[in-house]
């Protein structure tokens, strides 16, 4: 009987409501004392396709999902052909006995479940989208987790529905249970809720990015709905309201950039939430605030292009773009959290370095990090941490005691010059799109551009020190160092923590939370290692691209994935055989 | 009181002498002293064209930002301190060209901004090709044989989508100029006034004199009603020996769009509320959502 | 009495139309027999502020201007302020009599040559702005330069405006000549006409580039007035109908990529002239380009920025943004001519280049290159080079012959599909934003994405084969490289002749012109080099950057220049005394 | 003769059961076959959204493109082939929200193209936004407590843009929506169909219904004349308790945009002229001016 470790897999056509029931068992399992790493695999249409949803659950924290599933909920038949080969022996799959399963999609070591989902859900649910519901039941019974998790969490999702929807799902998912008694002799693998463990979150990355934002004082949010993108948009359009912060749908990325911007310029702290094609449009606004010196932050949820690509898959492939968008030069800083907790703490410190340095700061995230799941201690995301440092702003009281013209792009020996918000009889300024003077004045001399241009450049230098440090997991001195940079954190992660379980001390990893500007201890870090293995989502390998460009160090080996899926530490152990 | 030192700053225009944009910065800078508004009050948002150097030459508040972009640069800082007065000033090919798609979409939202354009039918800091209100058959050194596309129609178009203060003036008519823009300043709500504004060095036949004999005022002509939503759509299509100025059309205008958002209803403009971290409570509100 | 290597500049203000009036000059002397190299110097303004018009002359062709200027044509005192350092001892500045000189701005070794400037223009020609003219006339008669030379510009110019403005204008440039009689004796320096010189023609980056690009069957030009980049949408709006090639003049970049995409879907071969902040609009398109393997050709005259920047100067500084636009990857070519005939040949090949493998080519010059004017042989445009080919571009034969689907996205080993045009009743197909099979349908599956992902990344291979390598100037085996790409190659190239001049195999010069696909034998020829320094105009070392994530080089030096001023052989070598 | 089946392919598209689009991609293949329009004779130019998919469920020439691009690139295709048959198809939020821009400036050039616009005033790919279209204080996901922005007036914006065929059709009435895509066809300029495309799944509120009760036919009320541009422009905008369809504007159009170039208005299309190197003539008048 193994109870821990399991991984449940739920799949079927886009429509079936597989997001939200995926999403409702995995938080009955956190709730149940579990730890959860959950992702959706979801087609970019409303109907049809093959989406899926995998739930993996543990007593341990979980960085990742994982290979082998353990059980397949299949709500169709298309399911059972995409993901058999994926079932560990002993495992089951759940399908509905109206379809006969074809004798390919057997397999003698694979327990099979037919239960008239349809049906069952039509007769005692009053309604056939119900069979999710059902097909949880069965999980339930089979793995024996406690049912009134499950039911608590049924309550919680469809209390505002009204009572008989409620008792429609609890009947259902009872009866789902009693389905899977007689089959639970047959079945060796478990899910039982952990007694007394503590009260924990489960959330995704949007949440955690989102959350850090708000907690860090954005108070502006403008963008325009782009798949994986736009959940950021949406979670504030719906909890923003509550906390302060304006959210506006725009008509369309160019505007929402530059109405942040002049946001911005009045003092609002604001985000830009967007996906790569929707980037693409806000490159020319980009340049804009790197030349008039406007804090603006900037997320980009990656997804595989070019182009409309696979609007709701995932990959790495836009650092080198956002590193170089825009015409000609000025400094910016690109975070890329590689944890929920690093999102939520980039999320409320990106405002802190865009203030600081006055120029975009680019939090790049993926629809992989976007959009899976973890459980988290309820503490984790660390509230109390956030502190609010608003730079070289000057206040009313400054503002008052000023005698000569403010100078808004006065030069200064760190590059930043203090900042008026417009308003006070005292600084009357002009936020310039041409090259400046001080004042600013357009000034067209070399010299003017020199000093201007030099003084903008020069932020880059402070922006270094406050760039995060790539950090080391792991045994220090492996023989074998992965490097990686943003969500492939968490199953390069488990990659070495496997490693390290064949053979103790084999592995350590090289994370990059920050990439420009590029941070100074990376290369001495580089050096410590032995051999180097970069794990990143992309054809040409942009991390270690740009790790050549700034350092010289030439990586000895990569995994690199390009098809749209996150990794997953199989993946990444079978990589470094070759790599 | 505000005066027209307030204003003053020490910096010449570099537009071409007899440019039609002085007369557009001189009544501007009227209007504002006539309706009382200091320069630290208001914040001008230009786009990139000759006319949109305009805060450069002014002591005001100002955002030069990208050609075609001032509405939502606009929108955002309007959304940000309500309590500042916006004004944006752009050329024909800032607003009505490259930023077409922004107008209209700004004009049905009505914001509580006023917009002139600087309409001399040409792009003048790129040295004069055809502009989106040029006319048909008009000749330039990317219409050689002569433009090709029937120009917009920005007037009937704000019309079409609601606005409510919809005018047109003309620098050649300085009184009148000021008053429109001091009437649009007052409108509790969009407004749009749209200049004729002669280019002497790449509009050489939309000069002055051109307009001069063609030029008429609303206010003049007997019988318009600028309450008439379809006459105003219908007058501000003529365009030929006789070309009105004046005030088309004039209602009164819903709440603004910084008006109707749910933050900004009440209290405040966002950027004067206290930039504080969370509470507890407010931590434990998102945290809830999680369990 | 010197007679070569001569340098007139005129100055004034924006509006006084020195750009004419330089260019008639330097017509002038081409016609003359003497090589030329004239650089304006302009204000982005229609009025006022401080323009200027460099010119050069010499008997061998010239690949730069230079730092010395031997008559100074100063249509206000601004212009003396500006210059008087620049002018070497015993040259001379010619100024309108009506401004008093300011003790401040004379020098003893300089002769000062006071001249009724506006008056005579308005009393001989009827017009003060002829006062070019009139300077004109005494730069002619100071320099003892073939008056009648002159006199045939004017009647060329002047013709459509009719006899009479020909005749003052005649009149004007006389009386210049006769003022400057008396001071002839005081001025050491002539630009005599060569006798027996071939005729020889003048141009600039700009008609160079256009012509080239015309040559190359471009049939299809669409863009947005931007400048430095305007110029090439105007030419071909000015000329292009007399070759059967569509210009249009469109409402904004995004527009005009996406216009050139379908009508290069079409068939036909398109073009979009911009500078950076327009391309900065056209990112996303490019990426649509790549994904649907369209071939357009791209021509980005770069100017300083961020945004607005500083319109009407030089920068080389959008190679990375431009290598790295769009989100995701895919196959592009950079091209960076360096000379006139670069502009050119790379002008007519990039047609074939984009055509040859489906995609995007981007063509990078900049103000300086786009309006510095320079003479050449009659031939030196070699059109008879020109030749047209269109890949693997199925016949209508072909198509009558296909039985099966047409696979417009079919795999191949090179990556290359064989391409139809839409019209054919055999060949109908979509062309798809989404990733997509070979048909294309849209397909999401893991397998396909890495299937056609791969297919049009390994495009790059065959690309990198034909795009230009890098070419060595100058002595083999000299101790000192400098390594430049684009416009910077004219003056590095006067700095190693300089170099060599003063010491024999001093110093030779690596230029590239293209620089994507990164060319293979680069690297071989940078490590043939000895010390290296990188000559670009950009402030963080574009090219460097990119030299050393290609290859892991780090070059030895840098002389960079982001003042928004071009490259001169001076400023190269006093760079290089801290290189 | 040109029949259903050669539009036939085997792929069945993704949209939900019960989405307008169906209806749509119904009436646009029977209208194309009664109007003996052949595949390859036609290039459908889509943007990005549920319906902009339409080119895949067909056997045809499309370009699947960008989200609120079609026009220019539509525009470019038509240039480049004017031979060819042009058709945008696209979404409202596609077409009157991200390329609200292209819309009324390719309007204006009056090119040989017809657009039908597929408007279920919602976004339905991202799923369920408000869109330029949606009804003011709409609720969605981004407008939680109701969208604030007046909806885009695209049929009147396109008659006061000088468009010479505007109409509306519905699904729910396939044949009427047929007979308007065909006259929107055999329109000799620019022509727009504008269509009520039920949302079955994001905008359940305005599903067949809702506008079952409420639309109903120019053709069959009485003194409507098509050809009143005014009357034309008042009527696009009502919206309420009746919803007109049909055609609300109809005059004939002047010369196309493609017609009127310089380059295209003798002669083959520009992609059927062989394309050679410069004859040694043409050379030598380039370089003349060099000299
Ligand atoms: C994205 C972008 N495209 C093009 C330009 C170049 N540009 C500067 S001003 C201008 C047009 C100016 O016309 P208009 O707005 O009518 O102003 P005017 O100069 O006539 O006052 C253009 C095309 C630019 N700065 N940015
Ligand atoms: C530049 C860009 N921004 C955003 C998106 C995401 N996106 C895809 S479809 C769509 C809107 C679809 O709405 P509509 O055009 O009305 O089509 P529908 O799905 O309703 O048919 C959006 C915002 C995108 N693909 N590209
Ligand atoms: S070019 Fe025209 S618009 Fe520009 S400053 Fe001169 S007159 Fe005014
Ligand atoms: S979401 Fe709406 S528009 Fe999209 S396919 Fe479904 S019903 Fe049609
Ligand atoms: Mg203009
Ligand atoms: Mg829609």
């Amino acid at each position: 009987m193994i109870a821990n470790d399991i991984t449940v897999r739920i799949g079927g056509e886009a429509g079936m409501g597989l997001e939200s029931s995926g999403a409702g068992f995995a938080k009955a399992l956190v709730r149940g004392g579990l730890h959860i790493f959950g992702v959706p695999d979801f087609y970019s249409r409303i109907r049809g396709g093959h989406n899926f949803f995998t739930l993996r659950a543990a007593h341990d924290p979980l960085y990742s999902i994982a290979d082998p599933v353990h059980l397949l909920l299949a709500l169709d038949m298309e399911t059972i052909r995409r993901h058999i080969s994926d079932i560990v022996p002993g495992g089951a799959v759940v399908f509905d006995s109206k379809d006969a399963l074809p004798n390919d999609l057997q397999r003698d070591d694979v327990l099979f479940i037919p239960a008239a989902l349809t049906q069952l859900a039509r007769d005692i649910g009053g309604l056939e989208l119900m069979r999710n519901t059902l097909a949880l039941g069965i999980a339930a019974g089979l793995l024996e987790f406690d049912l009134s998790t499950m039911e608590g969490i049924i309550r919680d999702n469809f209390a505002r529905k009204g009572e008989e929807v409620v008792t429609s799902n609890l009947n259902v998912i009872r009866a789902g249970a009693e389905l899977a008694a007689p089959y639970r002799a047959d079945y060796p693998f478990r899910l039982h809720a952990v007694p007394d463990a503590p009260q924990r979150i489960m959330l995704n990355g949007t949440q955690a990015f989102s959350m850090g934002a708000l907690a860090g004082g954005c108070r502006f949010v403008s963008g325009y709905p782009m798949t994986p993108g736009s959940p950021v948009l949406v979670w504030f359009a719906q909890n923003g309201a509550h906390y302060g912060a304006v959210a506006k749908h725009v008509e369309d990325e160019i505007s929402a950039i530059n109405m942040a911007i002049g946001a911005a310029v009045m003092g609002a702290r604001t985000l830009v939430p967007t996906s790569g094609g929707g980037y693409a449009l806000m490159v020319e606004a980009t340049g804009f605030a790197g030349m008039s010196e406007t804090p603006v932050v900037i997320y980009n949820a990656q997804r595989p292009g070019p182009a409309t690509g696979l609007p709701t898959r995932t990959l790495q492939a836009d650092l080198l773009f956002m590193l170089h968008a825009a015409q000609d030069e000025f400094p910016r800083m690109i975070l890329a959290p590689g944890t929920l907790e690093e999102a939520f703490h980039l999320g409320w410190q990106a405002f802190n370095m865009a203030e600081r340095y006055q120029t975009p700061v680019m939090v790049l995230s993926d629809q992989y990090l976007a959009d899976a799941f973890r459980s988290l201690e309820a503490d984790a995301l660390d509230f109390d941490a956030v502190a609010l440092d608003r730079g070289a702003l000057l206040t009313n009281a400054d503002l008052d005691a000023l005698t000569e013209r403010y100078k808004r792009y006065q030069i200064t020996k760190s590059g930043i010059s203090p900042r008026a918000l417009p308003g006070h009889p005292n600084a009357i300024w002009v936020t310039e799109s041409n090259e400046h003077d001080e004042y600013p004045r357009i000034v067209e001399s070399a010299q003017n551009r020199s000093d201007q241009h030099s003084k903008r450049m020069r932020k880059a230098v402070p922006m270094a020190e406050d760039v995060p440090a790539p950090t080391w997991y792991g045994p220090e001195d492996a023989p074998l160092t992965l490097v990686c940079w943003g969500s492939t954190y968490g199953p390069a992660r488990e990659a070495v923590d496997r490693l390290n379980a064949q053979e103790a001390g084999a592995a350590n990893l090289l994370h990059f939370s920050g990439l420009e500007p590029f941070p100074p201890t990376a290369e001495a870090e580089l050096r410590k290692a032995h051999k180097t293995v970069v794990v990143e989502g992309n054809y040409t390998g942009q991390m270690e691209f740009l790790i050549r460009a700034r350092t010289g160090i030439s990586l000895d080996g990569h995994v690199r994935r390009f098809d749209g899926r996150p990794f997953r530490p199989e993946f990444i152990l079978a990589g470094l055989q070759e790599a | 009181m505000v005066t027209r030192d307030d204003y003053r700053i020490d910096e010449k225009p570099t537009w071409c002498s007899g440019c039609g944009d002085y007369g557009i910065l001189n009544a501007l800078t009227y209007a504002l002293v006539e309706h009382a508004i200091a320069p630290h009050e208001l914040m001008i948002v230009t786009g990139i064209g000759c006319g949109s150097k305009l805060p450069q030459y002014m002591r005001v508040n100002g955002m030069h930002t990208l050609h075609g972009r001032p509405w939502p640069v606009a929108q955002g800082a309007k959304l940000a301190n309500h309590a500042m007065r916006v004004v944006i000033v752009h050329g024909d090919g800032d607003g009505y060209g490259e930023g077409l798609g922004h107008f209209v979409h700004a004009v049905r939202r009505n914001p509580g901004i006023t917009e002139l354009v600087q309409n001399n039918l040409i792009y003048g800091l790129t040295k004069g090709q055809f502009s989106p209100t040029s006319e048909k058959g008009w000749k330039t050194s990317t219409s050689p044989e002569g433009s090709t596309e029937a120009p917009t129609q920005p007037l009937a178009l704000a019309i079409t989508h609601g606005a409510t203060f919809v005018g047109r003036g003309y620098p050649g008519e300085l009184k009148h100029l000021r008053w429109l823009i001091g009437e649009a300043l007052e409108h509790p709500g969009y407004a749009l006034v749209d200049i004729l504004q002669p280019c002497v060095t790449f509009n050489k036949p939309r000069a002055y004199d051109y307009y001069g004999e063609r030029v008429y005022k609303l206010e003049d002509e007997e019988g318009y009603d600028p309450g008439n939503r379809t006459a105003a759509w219908e007058r501000a299509q003529e365009w030929g020996d006789r070309i009105p100025i004046g005030v088309f059309y004039r209602a009164t205008p819903g709440p603004t769009f910084e008006a109707l958002d749910p933050v900004l209803k009440e209290g405040p403009p966002l950027v004067k509320r206290p930039l504080e971290k969370l509470t507890s409570a407010q931590v434990e509100s998102l945290l809830a959502e999680l369990q």
